[in-house]
């Protein structure tokens, strides 16, 4: 047998289930065009629902206001989904997003996009979300720091970043971070150069005809 | 659209950018500027330069490169299709979008507490050789810009051409060989020889499509080569 | 009358809870500890329940994987407590440049430079920033190509590019191509002095000359 769920019910479900923090009964009644009241019962027969229903996730009362999480039965299912490290293939502007941090760690975004010539923030937003960078506090400027995690030696088989692997034609020194930030600043600044005065190069279209 | 085309004159003599500032003037004046007319009005401008300066170079040999005006229609033709064809997926692509605009997702990152156990299930998948080599190649700087900037560049097309015409005695060899391992400022002057050297009748060239390879051959008569050596 | 929720089924719903974007029924199996075969069974179980019951959320099949988005009802309610629309709607400029991408991808910006007659420049900047297209590699000549994201599948409601229309079933209506011919031809044939009277009585000629 069917249970139809209420038009009310239906709508606090939708809106809980995009909300990731806790909301109040207050601002779930002012969305849902309902009054105070009405709200509050339509969530306790939502959650009751829930429990009957033996659904997968449950609704909790949290800080005055309400949430959905998944229910503890489901969390070693969870585990299993999110503990499996994504590891696609990383895009040359992953790659590079990333090499520069390891060497340089720590090291602000406006950095990276210094050294590069281009933004690195979707392949930043990508390789945090991945787990294998972390905010490291803020820059004296107020940037955003990163450094590499622990996951990241891990999916590199590496013990501790300083076994990476020597760059070619460059001197491992006391001064090497110094060195190294400031010759891929140098040449980070001098491809920004070539690319405002080759505009030209975007029209390859002009060699071919 | 229809105006340029009335335009009973060789498309060497417009000067395309007054066509286009009278044809917005006109559009104007009528209060006609919309964004459809425009936008396809721009497609034909944009193709009717390539064609036109492809007609400014190899002079005479109009009919050789095969620009007729019958097969130029024909190309505009292809493109004005084109552009259509994408305006309308275009269009797809929006409605897509509105259809999509009730479907909202959850953008709640999980837990922490569900996420910490990855560490034990991580390998090593990737190579750390690909951060040195990131890094190294972040290192390089652009070759020679430092030069090329400060200074006058010092590729001549004299130079450029007679590299040309040593690889066209060897035989028909690709523009990529020719530019091999050369900096942005010998390309385009090896281009503009190479255009030189097609003016002169010294070679022909074959691309199969845009963005393709060039392909470069000596057209046979290689006693101009004296003639021309500035 | 109270329907229990099947285990695998309220296990599979937790995790698509977790997930805010596309899962592949592999990995629900991997983590479900089930059959791939007793996965798919389950999901579409869970997607009839949920449209039978009127729950607030809908199962979908997107980019390759499932994933629950809100019923499109609970829209008004989600745009009051939200205070935003879902994504903003595309400009025509930004609209045609994607359509490019998703038919040629990867394709390089002059190339759809090339094809719209005008600079794809900001437009493919913004699409790159709302994450719907990605850079895929350089092209022989060093342009930069582009393809489209997962985001892009989720956000148009598509599987995988594949589902879209051939771009033939865009192609203008005969009609309307005869008429671009026959005037481009009139037009060339103006040039090379035949027929040069054709038509031209019917508009003005005078504006752009």
């Amino acid at each position: 047998m069917i249970t139809e769920t209420d038009e009310l019910e239906r709508t606090l479900e939708g809106l809980l289930f995009l909300s990731s923090d806790p909301v109040t009964p207050e601002a779930l009644a002012d969305a849902a065009g309902a009054e105070f009241d009405e709200v509050v019962a339509a969530l306790q027969a939502l959650r009751e629902d829930y429990d009957a229903q033996r659904r997968g996730f449950v609704l909790r009362e949290l800080a005055g206001g309400y949430v959905l999480s998944t229910h503890p039965d489901v969390e070693p299912a969870a585990r299993r989904l999110l503990a499996r490290p994504r590891t696609p293939p990383l895009t040359p502007a992953q790659a590079e997003t990333l090499a520069i941090i390891v060497y340089l760690q720590p090291v602000s975004r406006p950095e990276i996009a210094r050294i590069r010539g281009v933004s690195a923030e979707s392949a930043a937003a990508t390789l945090l979300e991945r787990g294998v960078i972390e905010e490291a506090g803020r820059s004296s400027f107020g940037a955003v720091l990163y450094r590499t995690t622990e996951l990241f030696l891990k999916l590199f088989g590496l013990g501790s970043p300083a076994e990476l692997p020597e760059i070619e034609g460059f001197d491992p020194s006391p001064e090497f971070e110094q060195e190294l930030r400031d010759r891929l600043l140098r040449a980070g600044d001098a491809r920004a150069g070539v690319g405002a005065t080759t505009g030209s190069e975007a029209q390859p279209s002009d060699a071919g005809a | 659209l229809t105006l340029i085309l009335r335009e009973e004159v060789d498309l060497l003599e417009v000067d395309l950018a007054d066509v286009v500032i009278t044809y917005i003037d006109h559009l104007e004046r009528r209060g006609e500027l919309d964004l459809e007319a425009a936008t396809e009005f721009l497609v034909l401008i944009a193709a009717l330069l390539e064609l036109k300066s492809r007609l400014l170079l190899p002079g005479e040999e109009i009919e050789e490169v095969g620009l007729d005006p019958g097969e130029a229609a024909e190309e505009l033709l292809v493109r004005l299709l084109d552009a259509h064809r994408y305006r309308a997926a275009a269009a797809h692509l929006q409605t897509l979008l509105e259809d999509e605009s009730g479907h909202r997702f959850r953008s709640a990152p999980p837990p922490a507490h569900l996420r910490k156990a990855r560490l034990h299930d991580a390998h090593a998948v990737y190579a750390p050789a690909v951060l040195a080599r990131a890094i190294g190649g972040l290192l390089q700087l652009p070759p020679k810009v430092d030069l090329n900037h400060v200074t006058i560049h010092k590729v001549t097309v004299a130079e450029r051409l007679a590299h040309l015409r040593r690889l066209l005695r060897r035989g028909v060899f690709t523009f990529s060989e020719a530019v091999a391992q050369a900096d942005r400022v010998t390309v385009a002057v090896t281009l503009y020889a190479l255009l030189e050297l097609h003016k002169q009748g010294e070679a022909t060239w074959t691309q199969d499509t845009p963005f393709a390879e060039i392909e470069i051959a000596a057209t046979g008569g290689m006693t101009t080569v004296t003639r021309l050596t500035a």
